[in-house]
Parts: structure tokens; C-alpha cells; sequence
């Protein structure tokens, strides 16, 4: 105890291991990249997409679920409103470039976001969660009754076109490296936000709410941020979605959709990096892999049975169990 | 020839939500009868099924075909319940040059603005249903219409489809509303329905939905009070679950019945042996139009989808299911309809003993004629 | 009386449901001072300072601020005027280590608090400031130990050196020795006064060694209103407030003293 | 005949006494969800598969074993009540203290789980079932025909409600499961066996859904997912009455009811959506429901 | 019956009792023993283990080893309300009021364990403040409210040994007074009562043994008589 403590000597070894976490961080970055990029050689490039898209659905919805505390049960809403938007521009304006289009639904997206964001965050836990299922709601009975979504048939044929005007998108393998820069790009953003100034706050927020306002913060405008960068990137997830199918549903906007994302994140691990994405590749492969099988007359079943493991054998998720199980090991 | 000596069809369906029991496992049941019957073999190639279920979901569904084409060389895709699932799987073929049988859609568009000459519609639409229906209906001197519509696509087009056959034969739609789908309870509209005053309730929705419906208005007395109700869209499965007792006296159009003659009669023991239940029309239609590919699969020797189309196109259907049906540029299998009356409880010998033909309404006149299609492909235009 | 008042309460009034929980109460607090709101259970202190800080909503009355009128203002911006209250229950952020906790209250300051695009390096150069206000606390050696594996008595030092980054004018402290082991009562005895200087303290404490220490000024409540105010002695010696507060006895005191000796506790 | 805005008087009153027998629909499931909820902290996603098993069981009691409609309106809540039981003994339980939201989880897998296999084995078109003899045919009230089953429905129900109602607000027992909702934990120090009370608590909540599955058994078309329908409106009714309010969620089912019927009368296809209208518009303005307790 | 009024019988005996939370080792193997009609106070620093020892003989902790005998029974493997209906009242630390129920609801809440409890009435002539806030939310009470309701409810249930956690915490001077004689009172009813405290100047004069406890063991027993002897150990012990 009467041992003196240098404040200097302190603050060198929180650089070291500031340091040694982030050269950490950059080698899974890179072991990630890597994989992704060589995965199209030895997987179907439609389904990795997919898995792709889910996955940047799941980091979006972690940025607000894992990382502030928010549950959002309405995510749905905002992948809906990417895919709609980008699906109904590529169709009817031929001149658009799939770029711009995507950027469109992002945008739609994200202003529907901070739309739910004013409304909601002022309300805490359940009730957050919600005023943002019954925002969705009102969307997703907004997309039936609207004449350009196509209702129940929802829309089709949604061309792929250029990106630039230049590159063909046709082409699955182009296709893949795009949606795949696109994710990476995402990525790399969610996991800048969480260590940034801005996310630490996010973080108090999540902890101690009341201790964070006294301590002179508005919380509701960083609630309201944070809901915002996640709704917009919920949006592109939906967006590039309805570019690699061609298609947009109401499937998207459905409320099931709002707890398959909660589900693929906690299934990954909830607050953790990489969680939603292990998560989403997890669910996305299992759904299929059950669907195409002996099995398929029983995909809610086994989908329940994963719920329910899930909550009662592994709560922090796969990533989640596994970094416990090196924490513990392997320190 | 015949690609990878192998002619491997697809079967997509909806295997465990709301369109189950319509086409679903039992659907692959029908389409496996069909591949024995046929002998198994085709020139000497295999024929080969893979299934899944669609989850009713356009996305999984294309993901799946996609996957199919791409990587297992499937030829055919046969089964395809919800009209979302169907166009977007019509849209895959047609960029992948592969044929695609439809057989538990209702959506007329599917051969009208979403045709493509990739796929065939086989069973039946909502043309048909309405014609039918409400023709019969019409004449029988129900002259001012009360329609109940789902609120969405097929919804739609049903009830236009029904405003016009009502409307060319005199008869008047005094009013339509719009409920939500799905609905749980329906006493409120039917009340509504009952206060119009009108000769015929109409119901322009399905499953649940259609059955709830019959059920609210049979709890209502809406038939004791005089009016008539007539489902445009109903299938042996929910006569089934809602029973004669509820159901009587509804008139319907049917593509196909399992108690009209010998030989729907033997085919259905056959499936009812295998499955338990009595098949629907749409199992009957995977089981004929599966044998219909495979025929003319052996007659052409390939198993490329415009050869094939071709040489279906060209051969009239003569089975059990149809009777000189074709089917048409824009891809619409044409064949016979039926409108059949839910029997009485008195009538009705056994759970499945459920409807009396009432009338054939020839193909020609039941389908929408071609001069009146949207389809790019109808060379008439 | 020459020092200004930097506080100031005007008739304030809090009533809940027909429950009059804070009664027509006028406070002054000096600048530089040590005020200590002292009072039975239920006598409205902590609902005063609920009020202060705007946690609760005034019904009736006036609080002012160097003299501005911050009724109306919202507890955020209260906070950022410089009057900053730590809990009665321990308050901090359970998952961060001690030097984040006190990194969240200086970032404040920094005007980057939505830079969702910096990377968490820029805040590397506060680093040094919390470790100073850790070191003041005698926090250093724990800078790096995440915050729910400190003992109670340590929270409650984290929690008063988050407080104090805040640069707060007023310092509000409801009961800050609550719960605390006679070492802990003394180690937060002198962080107060340390914690004072050049500042001026608000403070709720049934500790009346505690109080009778450090407090320049006190006033009493009881069931609302003020009773009394005045220095120790003056409101010790006041025989209201030896009834309905301090007893018979009048010490009050708890484990800050040393172990009784042997008379006093065979009495 | 007098109108409001476009609809006949008689008309308008049927719609309100359809919205009334609608709203005890849902005033008996969102009781039981707010009794769940209130009490035990679980998210019940598994209620609306509950309320189909009360059905499904009524049908499946009716078809093999020949148990009348008032036998099985005491046997079915008794036999799912027993299911929710052992799902929270072999469940639930294991969660206990754990964030809300795995609660949610779980009893949403369950339902997956529990409506997928009975699909599996029944079919999803529907089983049928007869109204009771006793309650065939109905009475011409003038402005409408009421079917006498749908006025046994509101009787009972609002009965069941009120009793339930009666027991959690007023009595000992009400009071202990109160408590136990905030701190089990002390409450099994004081001496109260907790665990069997959360189970029993449970099971019957899960018995008010499965009740309401009996009522609905004759008019509703009886299918493994006629819950998962009507789950997301009935936690919407909830949440607008506040939740845990036990007599919250009973008012404001039947106000939703009757909110619902007029939608249905004068503008029909919004008539799901008005239920999650009028949710953001309550919480807007009272953060935590017509008749919660503050947040 | 009447051993239980021999002032010699032994009402709780902890033996090598070891806790913990999840991974964290908390208590390592406690000894104590509490006979009938004893006052004994559990002293120490913050966080040295006092109210996991409670915790631990109500069985609300983790993980427990050793044995914790009540009235003779032992109760390593009890659910926590089978101890209770052995005679036990816990008042938890952090007081655990309901919030949502009334005063008088937390009042009556605890069921009736034996009987010789005190009455309603002279619970609240002991505590006024509760009588006039007695249709409140228990939640709504000031913090020393809470505090005489946490204390006042375990009153009434006729336990006959009570666990007390820091029940002086944040009460006024007058009230800490007035508790001490109340505790004085149950002393001469014959209850046994161990009592964490950080307020040595209150427990001093009531109790007839302390036990010093650091990291999670007990370290020095000192008896009432004994107390000005090791005055200076205790001193070092609390950090005085
Ligand atoms: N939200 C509320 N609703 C109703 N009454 C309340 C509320 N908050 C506090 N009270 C009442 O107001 C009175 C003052 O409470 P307050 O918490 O300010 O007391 P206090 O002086 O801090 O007491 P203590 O020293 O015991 O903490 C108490 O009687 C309490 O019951
Ligand atoms: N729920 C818990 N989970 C994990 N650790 C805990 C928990 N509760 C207490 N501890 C730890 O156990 C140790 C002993 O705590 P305990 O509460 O028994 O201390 P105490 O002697 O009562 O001190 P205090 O004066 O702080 O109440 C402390 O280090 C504390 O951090
Ligand atoms: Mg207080
Ligand atoms: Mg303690």
C-alpha cells in the first residue's frame, strides 16, 4: 500500500497494452480479410453474399444492441427501407449507377432511422424496444400497401448494372468483391466507432446511464447517433441485398426478420466484434443447409431448438464463450 | 442429349408455413409417384429430386435456384406455392435459361405481366376461379356483390377479376373492403357485409384467412339471413378443415377433383395410401405435369428448357389430371375447370367426401384469353 | 458575511401527491464553504438535492447559481455549469477500468464526444490528468483494474475523483462515508477537504464527526423545512436539534472515532 | 336511419359490441403476458403458442378421447398450465436473474419449437370444431345478430379477468408475488418457497392463454400457427396499458378491441397497423403506459 | 422445549464454511459459533466477507462448502426459505425494500416463521415515521426510511435468531439510538442476533463477543470483557 506509483511508469505500460491489443486486433482484421477473400474460390459467391449482408446487418444491429444497450426490435424497418429504395431506383431509372442507388437506400435508411431514433430513445428497456417494433410495424404496413413495392409479390428483376458505369456487376465473382469492400469497409467503421471517443461514451451510456448524464452528457443525442450510424448501415446491408438477389420482400421488413438479427447476434456474441458476423454465417448456414436436407419439414423446430440451447448452454455466444475460454487459459 | 446423363429436378416448396398442406411434402410425395410411374429412368438418364423448403421467402427461394442451377445442374424446378416465390424464381430461369413448373401459384400475372418463357403455370389461377365462380353465381340471380378482399396483390386481382365477370353479366358490386392479412377474426367485416344488404358475400382471399371467413359468417347465420357466399379461392384442404357443416352449400371452381371419375379415383387411393389424406388439386398437378416433363424429355431426347417447352407445348395433356389441355405461348396450361358445390352434411358419405361437380367449364372459356394478355411473348400482340 | 453566494435556493418547494417532502426551504451557500444539509430520515435532504441538480422538478421556488437563475435548466446542462453531485448509492461504470470511468468525465471538456470516426488513441493525452486525479485519491495502482473488481470503499474514491475531473464550482455529496469502514471514513474525510479547496461543497452526512469536522456551515431539516442553521456548535448546542436529531447522547458519532474505551461502553 | 361519418348507427353499435368480444380476446391474453411479465420479469414470446395449444388441445381432446367443450375449457388450461410449468422448472429457471431479453429468446425458440412440430403433424390448414350445443344460433339484438357463443365469451372472460385481477392487487398471496417479482432472492429468505411460486405463476399465466385458446377453439380456424398471429398485437396491448399493470392490461385490451373494431369499420386495412399507432402515440406521451407504474 | 431456553444451547454453528461468487473465492473456511440469547458482532474492513457470511448461512450466495448448522440442523443443502422457517430473520445490507408495495404491505410481507413476534402497533409506536408513510411505496421512503422498514418487518416474524447487515447505515443519530435499545430489548426476549456493523460505537456496548473478519476469515474473537485488553488490536484490525 505505501508502495509509491509512478504515474508515468502507469501510463507507459496502458500504452503497451494498448498497443498489444491493436497489433492483435490488425492480425484477426487480417486473418478475416484473408479468409474472405479466398472464400469465393471454395463457396458458392451468392450465399457468401448473403452471409455478407446478414452479417453487416448484425454488426449494425450490435453497434446499437452490443455496444449502447439498446435493443432494438425493429432493425427490420431500416434493411427494408434500403432494399425497397435501392430496388424501386435500379429498376426505374436505368442511368443510375448501382453505386449511387445503394447510396440511396443508405440515405433512405438512415433518415428513417433518425425518424425512430427522435421517437424512441428517450424510452428505456423494454419500452424502447417497443416503440421500435411498433415503428416497424407501421413501416412494414406502409411497404404492403404502397403501390411500388409490389405488395406480396414484392419486387423482381432488380438489375444488378455497373458499378461506376463501369464495372459489370453481372458477374457473381465482381459482385462478391464489392459487396465484400463494402462489408470490410462497414466493418472496419463499427470497429473504429466503438473504440473512438464518441463510442466510450456509448459505453458509459450502456453501463450507467444516470451517472453518464450527470456527469454533463446529453445521452439522448449520442443514443440518438449511434441509432442513426446503425440504421444507416442496416440500410446498406438492405441495399446491397436487394442488389445481389434482384430482389426486395416483405420479408425484409417483417418483424421475424427484426429477431433473426437479435438472434444472429447473440448467437455470435452480443458486444463483441466479431460476434454478428460468426453469428450471421452460423444462422444464414444452418437455415440453409436444414432447408436443402431430410430435415427441411423441420427448420422452425430445430431453429427453436437453437434458441434455446443458445440461451441456456452458451449465452455469451460463440465468440463470446470463446474469448471467456482464452481469457481464462490462456492469460 | 440429356445434360450430365442426369435429369434432376427441383422441388421448391413451401414445406412448413401457412401454404404447407397445399402443395408441401406431400407435393414431393405426388412428384415421386410420378418419377416411379414413369419407370425411374428417362433414355437411360437418372432422374435425380432434390427438395427444399422456400419458407415462403423470395430471398431463401432464390438463393436456393440460384444454387441449384449453378452448382448441382438442376434442370427443373418444379413445385412453387407463393406467387412472390414463383416470380422471383421465373425471373432466375429466365436469366439461366432453365424451366421452371408452377403449380400452386394463384396469380394470374404470373402468365400475364410477369411471363417469361422459361416457366409454365399449370394448375389454375385466380381467372379461372373468379370466371367460374362468380359466373355461375351471377346467373343463379345473385345480382348486388359484397366482396371481402385481402388486402394485398392477389387480393386485388381477384377482386377485379370478379367486379368484371359480376359487372359483363348484369349484376352490380355494391361494395368491396379491404381487410388486413392475415386476419384472425372476421366478425366485424361480416357484419359489415351482413349490413350491405347484398345477395352474395364474396370472398377474394385464401387460407386461413378464406376459412376464418366461412366460419365467422356461417356463426353469423349470414347464409340463414339470405345472403349467398361464395369463396373465389378454396381449396380441398380448407373444405377439410372447415367441414360440410360450415362450408355447405359454397360453390367454388376447382382445376380438379379426386371423387370425378375411375381414374382420379385409383390415382387417389394410390396418394392417400402414401400420405393419409386426399390429395389437393395442386398434387394432382405436380404429379401430371411431372410426367408431362419427363415425356417429353424421352420424346426430344434433351433436357434443355426451350426443347422441352417446345415439344410440351406441342403435345395436348390427356391424363388423369386434364383432358386435352395445352398449354399456351405465354406459358398458361389450359385445361377444363370445375365448379363444385360443398355437399351437405347428409350428402357427404366421409370426411373427404366434400364437393358435387356442378358444371365444366371449358378451358377456353375459363382462362384469360390470350387477346386479352399483357405477356410479351404472345405473338398475337 | 462579504464572501458572494454561490448558490441559492428561493421558497422551494417539492410536494409529491399531497406530501410536502421539501418545504418553503431558502438555502445560501457561501462561496469556498463547506455546507453540510443535515436532518432526521425523510427530512427532505436528498430530495433537495434531487432538485438542485434537477432530477426532480422544483413544484414551486427558485434555485439560482452564481446568481442566474437555473431553474429550468436540464440536469446535463446543470452539470456542465459546474455543479456536480455524486450519488448516495455508489455510481460508476462497472466495465471500464478506473482510468476510463475517469476519462468519460474529462472528455467532456474535449469537444469530441461525437468524433465516431477518431480513433480511441486521441485519448490517450488525458491519460495523465486521470492519473493525477487517481493519485489524489490513492487510486493510482488500480488505474488499469476494471471497476467492478474494486472493493466498496474504493468505488466510492473513483466515484469522488470522477466527480472532481469534472471541474465541478459546487460539489454535492450525499452521504459520502455511507457504509464505510472507520479507515475509509477517514481516507474520504481528508479527499473531502482536499476535494474543497478553491471549491465550495454541498453535503448530505449523518456522521457527525464527519460533519463537525469538515463543515464550515450547516443547516437542519426536519420534515421539510429548516429548522436551524448555523456553525457546529451553534446547532449541536440547539436543544430542537438535539431531539429530533441528534439524541440524548448528541455525538452521533460512528466508526471515525476510535474504539470506545471501556466506560463508555459499559454505559 | 342516423349516420356517423358515412356508417349507420346500428351498424357503428355492432361494430362496437364486435370490438368489445374482441378486446376480451385480448384482455385475456395480455393479462396473462402482464401477469408474466409483471411478476416474473419473462418476456413471454411463447404466449400466442400457449394460447394455439389451448386450441389445438381442446380439438385433439374433442377427436380422440371425445371430451366435451366443457370438460376441455377446465382440462386443456389444466394440461398447458402443466407444460408451462415444466418449461419453467427445465428452462426458464436456468435464466433466472439474466437479462430480459434472454427470456424473450427462449420462449421464442419453445414456440418455434411447439408450433413446428405440431405443423408437422397436423397440418397448417386448420382442425375444426364445433360450437358447443348449448350455445348454437344467437339473438337478433336489432342493431346486429350476436351469436350467443360470442356473448358467452365476453361474460367469461371478463370474469376470469376480474378474478385474476382481484387475486394479484388484493390478496397475500398477490402481494408475495409482487415482492418476489423485485427480489426473489429476499423473499425466499423471509421464508416463502419462490421457485414453486414462480412455477405456479407461470403456469398460470400460460392457463389464461390457453383458456382464451378454448374460447376461440369454435370460432377461430384452429391451426399450430394461429398464435404467432396475434402474438406481437397482444404484447402491443401491453405495452399501452403499461407493463405489469395487471388491470392495465385488461382495460386497455378491451379498449383495443374496440379501437380495432372502428378501424375495421372506417378504414379496414389499417386495422392491424392502429394497434402500433396508437402504441408509439401513448408511449410518446406516457412513457411507460396508460396504467404503468412509472419506468 | 427446553433446550431452546438453555442459554447454553448452541442456535448456530459455521464451520470451515468457504464461499463464492461464480469464480471469485470470497470466504475461506469461516469458524463461529452463536449461542442462544448472544449478541455477536461480525467487524471488519469494507469488503472483508461480513455480508457474504450472512449471505451464506441464508444460502444466498454462489457456491458454499463446510457446514452451517441452525437449532441443530444442518443446512448446507436447505433452500433459503426452509433456513428462514427455521427461526432466521435476515435483514439484507442495501436494505431490499419492494418498491412497488406499500409500507405496510413490506410490513406484513414476511411470513410468520414462530410465533412471539411483535405486533403491528408496536412496531410503529417503535418507528412513527413508518405510521405516517405506512400507504407509501416502499420505494418512495427516504433512505433511512427504508432503513427502519428493512429492520422493523423481520420484527414481526417471530425469528428467533436475527442476521443483521448494517442495519445503522444512514439513519439519524436519534434513530441509531433508539435501535440500540430496541436490540437491547430483543436481547433480554432471549432473541440471538448477529450483527455486521460498521458503527462500532453502536455495536460496542450491545454485543457479548466479537469476531474480526479479513479476507473472507476470521481472524481475532474478542468478548465484551476482553475489549479494552485488545483494544489496540482491534484498532490495527479496523484500520483505526
Ligand atoms: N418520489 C416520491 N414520492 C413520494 N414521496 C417521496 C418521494 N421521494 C421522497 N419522498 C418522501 O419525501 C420525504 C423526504 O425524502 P428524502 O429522501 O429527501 O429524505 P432524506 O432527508 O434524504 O432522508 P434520509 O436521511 O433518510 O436519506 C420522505 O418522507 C420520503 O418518503
Ligand atoms: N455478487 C457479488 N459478486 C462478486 N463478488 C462479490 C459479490 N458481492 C460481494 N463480492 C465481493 O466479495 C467480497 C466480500 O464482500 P462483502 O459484501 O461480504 O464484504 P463486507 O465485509 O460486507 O464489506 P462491506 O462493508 O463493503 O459491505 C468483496 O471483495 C466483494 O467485492
Ligand atoms: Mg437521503
Ligand atoms: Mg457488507
Amino acid at each position: 500500500m505505501s508502495q509509491s506509483f509512478d504515474p508515468a511508469t502507469i501510463h507507459k505500460a496502458i500504452l503497451e497494452q494498448q498497443k498489444a491489443d491493436d497489433r492483435k486486433k490488425m492480425m484477426l482484421n487480417g486473418v478475416l480479410v484473408l479468409l474472405l477473400m479466398a472464400a469465393p474460390f471454395a463457396i458458392y459467391p451468392v450465399f457468401l453474399m448473403k452471409i455478407l449482408c446478414f452479417a453487416l446487418f448484425a454488426v449494425a444491429f450490435n453497434l446499437l444492441f452490443g455496444f449502447t444497450g439498446l435493443l432494438s426490435f425493429g432493425h427490420a424497418a431500416f434493411l427494408a427501407a434500403g432494399s425497397y429504395t435501392t430496388g424501386y431506383l435500379l429498376s426505374n431509372y436505368s442511368g443510375l449507377t448501382t453505386e449511387l442507388g445503394i447510396l440511396a437506400g443508405t440515405a433512405v435508411a438512415t433518415v428513417l432511422g433518425l425518424g425512430f431514433a427522435v421517437l424512441s430513445t428517450r424510452r428505456h428497456g423494454i419500452y424502447f424496444a417497443m416503440v421500435t417494433l411498433a415503428l416497424a410495424q407501421l413501416v412494414f404496413f406502409f411497404l404492403v400497401q404502397a403501390e411500388f413495392t409490389g405488395g406480396e409479390d414484392g419486387m423482381h428483376g432488380i438489375p444488378r448494372g455497373h458499378l461506376l458505369g463501369l464495372i459489370n456487376l453481372e458477374n457473381n465473382l465482381t459482385m462478391y468483391y464489392f459487396v465484400l469492400a463494402v462489408f470490410l469497409g462497414c466493418y472496419l467503421l463499427v470497429q473504429r466507432v466503438v473504440t473512438s471517443p464518441f463510442g466510450q461514451i456509448l459505453k458509459s451510456i450502456k453501463q450507467n446511464e444516470p451517472r453518464a448524464i450527470s456527469l454533463g452528457y446529453n445521452v439522448n443525442q449520442y443514443k440518438v447517433l449511434a441509432f442513426v450510424i446503425s440504421a444507416a448501415l442496416a440500410g446498406l446491408a438492405g441495399s446491397l441485398k436487394s442488389v445481389v438477389f434482384q430482389l426486395a420482400s416483405l420479408n425484409d421488413a417483417h418483424w421475424h426478420m427484426s429477431g433473426e438479427v437479435i438472434l444472429m447476434t447473440l448467437l455470435g456474441g452480443v458486444g463483441t466484434l466479431l460476434g454478428p458476423v460468426v453469428g450471421a454465417t452460423f444462422v444464414v448456414n444452418i437455415e440453409y443447409q436444414l432447408s436443402q436436407g431430410p430435415l427441411r419439414d423441420w427448420v422452425d423446430p430445430i431453429l427453436g431448438g437453437i434458441f434455446i440451447l443458445t440461451v441456456l448452454a452458451f449465452r455469451s455466444g460463440i465468440v463470446g464463450e470463446i474469448n471467456k475460454f482464452v481469457n481464462k487459459n490462456l492469460r | 442429349a440429356i445434360s450430365n446423363d442426369t435429369v434432376k429436378i427441383g422441388y421448391l416448396a413451401d414445406m412448413s408455413g401457412t401454404y404447407r398442406d397445399l402443395a408441401g411434402p406431400n407435393g414431393l410425395k405426388a412428384m415421386e409417384m410420378a418419377i416411379a410411374d414413369f419407370g425411374g429412368k428417362v433414355k437411360g438418364a437418372k432422374i435425380e429430386v432434390v427438395s427444399a423448403d422456400d419458407r415462403n421467402s423470395a430471398d431463401v427461394a432464390s438463393s436456393t435456384v440460384r444454387r441449384w442451377i449453378e452448382n448441382e445442374n438442376v434442370d427443373l424446378v418444379a413445385g412453387l406455392v407463393a406467387s412472390s416465390v414463383s416470380i422471383a424464381v421465373s425471373d432466375i430461369l429466365e436469366e439461366n435459361d432453365k424451366l421452371g413448373i408452377v403449380s400452386g401459384s394463384a396469380a394470374s400475372s404470373i402468365t400475364n405481366e410477369h411471363c417469361t418463357p422459361n416457366h409454365i403455370h399449370y394448375v389454375y389461377d385466380t381467372y379461372p376461379l373468379a370466371n367460374g365462380t362468380a359466373n355461375a353465381v351471377v346467373k343463379e340471380g345473385g345480382k348486388s356483390w359484397f366482396i371481402l378482399t385481402a388486402d394485398y396483390a392477389f387480393g386485388h386481382a381477384l377482386e377485379g377479376d370478379v367486379t368484371r365477370v359480376v359487372e359483363e353479366n348484369g349484376g352490380e358490386v355494391i361494395g368491396t373492403l379491404r381487410h388486413p392479412f392475415p386476419t384472425p377474426d372476421f366478425s366485424s367485416f361480416i357484419l359489415q357485409a351482413q349490413a350491405s344488404g347484398a345477395d352474395v358475400v364474396a370472398l377474394a382471399n385464401a387460407g386461413a384467412d378464406t376459412t376464418n371467413a366461412i366460419n365467422t359468417a356461417s356463426e353469423f347465420g349470414v347464409t340463414q339471413s339470405g345472403q349467398t357466399l361464395a369463396a373465389l379461392l378454396l381449396f380441398l384442404t380448407d373444405v377439410h378443415a372447415l367441414g360440410v357443416e360450415a362450408a355447405q352449400g359454397i360453390q367454388l371452381t376447382t382445376g380438379w377433383y379426386w371423387d370425378m371419375n375411375d381414374e382420379t379415383r385409383a390415382w387417389s387411393d394410390r396418394f392417400m395410401e402414401q400420405t393419409g389424406v386426399r390429395p389437393t388439386m395442386v398434387h394432382a398437378g405436380i404429379y401430371s405435369s411431372t410426367l408431362q416433363y419427363l415425356e417429353a424429355v424421352e420424346a426430344t431426347d434433351s433436357d434443355d428448357a426451350q426443347t422441352v417447352r417446345k415439344q410440351m407445348m406441342e403435345t395436348p395433356i390427356n391424363d388423369m389430371f386434364a383432358t386435352n389441355g395445352k398449354i399456351r405461348e405465354d406459358g398458361r396450361m389450359v385445361h377444363d375447370m370445375y365448379l363444385a358445390e360443398v355437399k351437405t352434411p347428409d350428402e357427404s358419405e366421409n370426411e373427404w367426401d366434400l364437393y358435387k361437380i356442378v358444371r365444366t367449364i371449358p378451358g377456353d372459356e375459363a382462362y384469360r384469353p390470350l387477346s386479352e394478355s399483357k405477356c410479351p411473348l404472345v405473338s398475337s400482340k | 458575511m462579504s464572501e458572494p453566494c454561490v448558490l441559492e435556493t428561493r421558497n422551494l418547494v417539492k410536494e409529491f401527491k399531497g406530501f410536502v417532502a421539501v418545504d418553503d426551504v431558502n438555502l445560501k451557500i457561501q462561496k469556498g464553504h463547506i455546507h453540510a444539509l443535515i436532518g432526521p430520515n425523510g427530512a427532505g435532504k436528498t430530495t433537495v438535492f434531487n432538485l438542485l441538480t434537477k432530477f426532480l422538478t422544483p413544484t414551486r421556488g427558485h434555485i439560482l447559481f452564481k446568481g442566474q437563475d437555473i431553474t429550468a435548466m436540464k440536469s446535463a446542462a446543470i452539470a456542465r455549469k459546474g455543479v456536480v453531485r455524486s450519488f448516495q448509492i455508489s455510481a460508476v461504470f462497472p466495465h471500464m477500468t478506473a482510468l476510463e470511468n475517469i476519462r468519460i468525465a474529462l472528455q467532456s471538456f474535449e469537444g469530441t464526444s461525437f468524433s465516431f470516426w477518431k480513433s480511441g488513441a486521441s485519448l490517450n493525452r488525458l491519460n495523465e490528468r486521470c492519473l493525477e486525479l487517481l493519485d489524489a485519491v490513492g487510486l493510482a495502482e488500480y488505474a488499469n483494474t476494471t471497476t467492478v473488481e474494486l472493493a466498496y470503499g474504493r468505488k466510492r474514491a473513483l466515484e469522488l475523483a470522477t466527480t472532481l475531473a469534472m471541474e465541478p464550482q459546487l460539489l454535492l455529496l450525499d452521504e459520502p462515508t455511507q457504509g464505510m469502514g472507520a479507515e475509509d471514513v477517514d481516507r474520504v474525510v481528508e479527499l473531502v477537504r482536499k476535494a474543497a479547496q478553491g471549491r465550495t461543497v454541498l453535503m448530505v452526512e449523518h456522521n457527525l464527526s464527519v460533519v463537525s469536522k469538515l463543515c464550515d456551515r450547516i443547516t437542519v431539516l426536519a420534515q421539510g423545512a429548516v429548522l436551524t442553521e448555523g456553525d457546529y456548535d451553534t446547532v449541536s448546542a440547539d436543544p430542537q436539534v438535539r431531539e429530533v436529531y441528534m439524541g440524548r447522547d448528541g455525538s452521533g458519532e460512528r466508526g471515525a472515532a476510535s474504539a470506545p474505551n471501556k466506560t463508555e461502553a459499559a454505559q | 336511419m342516423s349516420m356517423i361519418f358515412g356508417v349507420p348507427l346500428a351498424v357503428l353499435s355492432g361494430q362496437l359490441l364486435i370490438g368489445v368480444i374482441n378486446g376480451a380476446f385480448y384482455a385475456l391474453l395480455s393479462l396473462g403476458l402482464a401477469v408474466i411479465f409483471g411478476l416474473l420479469k419473462i418476456i413471454n414470446f411463447a404466449h400466442g403458442a400457449m394460447y394455439m395449444l389451448g386450441a389445438m388441445a381442446t380439438v385433439i381432446l374433442f377427436d380422440n378421447l371425445g371430451v366435451n367443450y366443457w370438460v376441455a375449457l377446465f382440462v386443456a388450461p389444466l394440461l398447458v398450465g402443466a407444460l408451462g410449468v415444466i418449461i419453467e422448472y427445465f428452462l426458464l429457471r436456468r435464466i433466472a436473474g439474466q437479462d430480459h431479453i434472454y427470456s424473450l429468446l427462449l420462449t421464442f425458440g419453445v414456440a418455434l419449437l411447439l408450433q413446428g412440430v405440431l405443423t408437422n403433424i397436423y397440418g397448417v390448414s386448420g382442425l375444426r370444431y364445433a360450437i358447443p350445443e348449448l350455445f348454437k344460433g344467437g339473438v337478433n339484438l336489432g342493431f346486429m345478430f350476436l351469436p350467443y357463443y360470442r356473448a358467452w365469451v365476453i361474460v367469461v372472460a371478463l370474469v376470469v379477468c376480474l378474478g385474476t385481477w382481484f387475486m394479484i392487487e388484493k390478496t397475500k398471496l398477490g402481494a408475495y408475488l409482487r415482492a418476489g417479482a423485485e427480489d426473489a432472492q429476499l423473499m425466499q429468505g423471509f421464508g416463502i418457497n419462490v421457485p414453486l411460486l414462480v412455477s405456479l405463476t407461470y403456469g398460470f399465466g400460460v392457463m389464461l392463454a390457453a383458456f382464451a385458446g378454448v374460447l376461440a377453439a369454435p370460432i377461430y380456424s384452429v391451426t399450430p400457427v394461429m398464435g404467432s398471429h396475434i402474438l406481437i398485437t397482444v404484447f402491443a396491448v401491453v405495452v399501452i396499458g403499461g407493463l405489469g399493470s395487471i388491470g392495465g392490461a385488461i382495460i386497455t385490451g378491451i379498449l383495443m378491441g374496440v379501437i380495432e373494431g372502428l378501424t375495421k369499420t372506417f378504414y379496414p386495412p389499417a386495422s392491424t397497423a392502429v394497434i402500433f399507432l396508437v402504441m408509439v402515440l401513448v408511449i410518446m406521451f406516457r412513457p411507460s403506459g396508460l396504467f404503468g407504474k412509472e419506468a | 422445549m427446553s433446550h431452546e431456553q438453555d442459554r447454553d444451547y448452541e442456535q448456530l454453528r459455521v464451520s470451515g464454511l468457504h464461499a463464492f461468487y461464480g469464480e471469485s473465492h470470497i470466504l475461506h473456511s469461516i469458524d463461529l459459533v452463536v449461542k442462544r440469547g448472544e449478541l455477536v458482532t461480525l467487524l471488519g474492513r469494507n469488503g472483508a466477507g461480513r455480508s457474504t457470511t450472512l449471505k451464506s448461512i441464508m444460502n444466498m450466495v454462489g457456491r458454499r462448502t463446510g457446514s452451517i448448522v441452525i437449532n441443530g440442523e444442518e443446512t448446507m443443502t436447505r433452500a433459503p426459505h426452509h433456513i428462514a422457517r427455521l427461526g432466521v430473520g435476515y435483514c439484507p445490507e442495501h436494505r431490499g425494500i419492494f418498491s412497488g408495495l406499500s409500507v405496510q404491505e413490506n410490513l406484513t410481507l414476511p411470513p410468520v416463521v414462530r410465533s412471539g413476534g411483535m405486533s403491528l402497533e408496536e412496531i410503529f409506536s417503535m418507528f412513527p415515521n413508518l405510521y405516517e408513510r405506512r400507504f407509501s411505496q416502499g420505494g418512495k421512503l427516504s433512505g433511512g426510511e427504508q432503513q427502519m422498514l428493512a429492520m422493523a418487518r423481520i420484527l414481526r416474524t417471530g425469528a428467533n435468531m436475527l442476521l443483521l447487515d448494517e442495519i445503522t447505515e444512514g439513519l439519524a443519530p436519534v434513530i441509531v439510538e433508539k435501535l440500540g435499545e430496541v436490540l437491547v430489548k430483543l436481547k433480554e426476549k432471549g432473541l440471538t442476533i448477529v450483527l455486521v456493523e460498521q458503527n462500532f460505537h453502536f455495536a460496542a456496548p450491545l454485543a457479548d463477543r466479537h469476531y474480526v473478519v479479513e479476507h473472507g476469515q476470521i481472524v481475532e474473537e474478542v468478548s465484551a470483557d476482553e475489549l479494552s485488553a485488545k483494544q489496540s488490536v482491534l484498532d490495527s484490525y479496523l484500520g483505526v
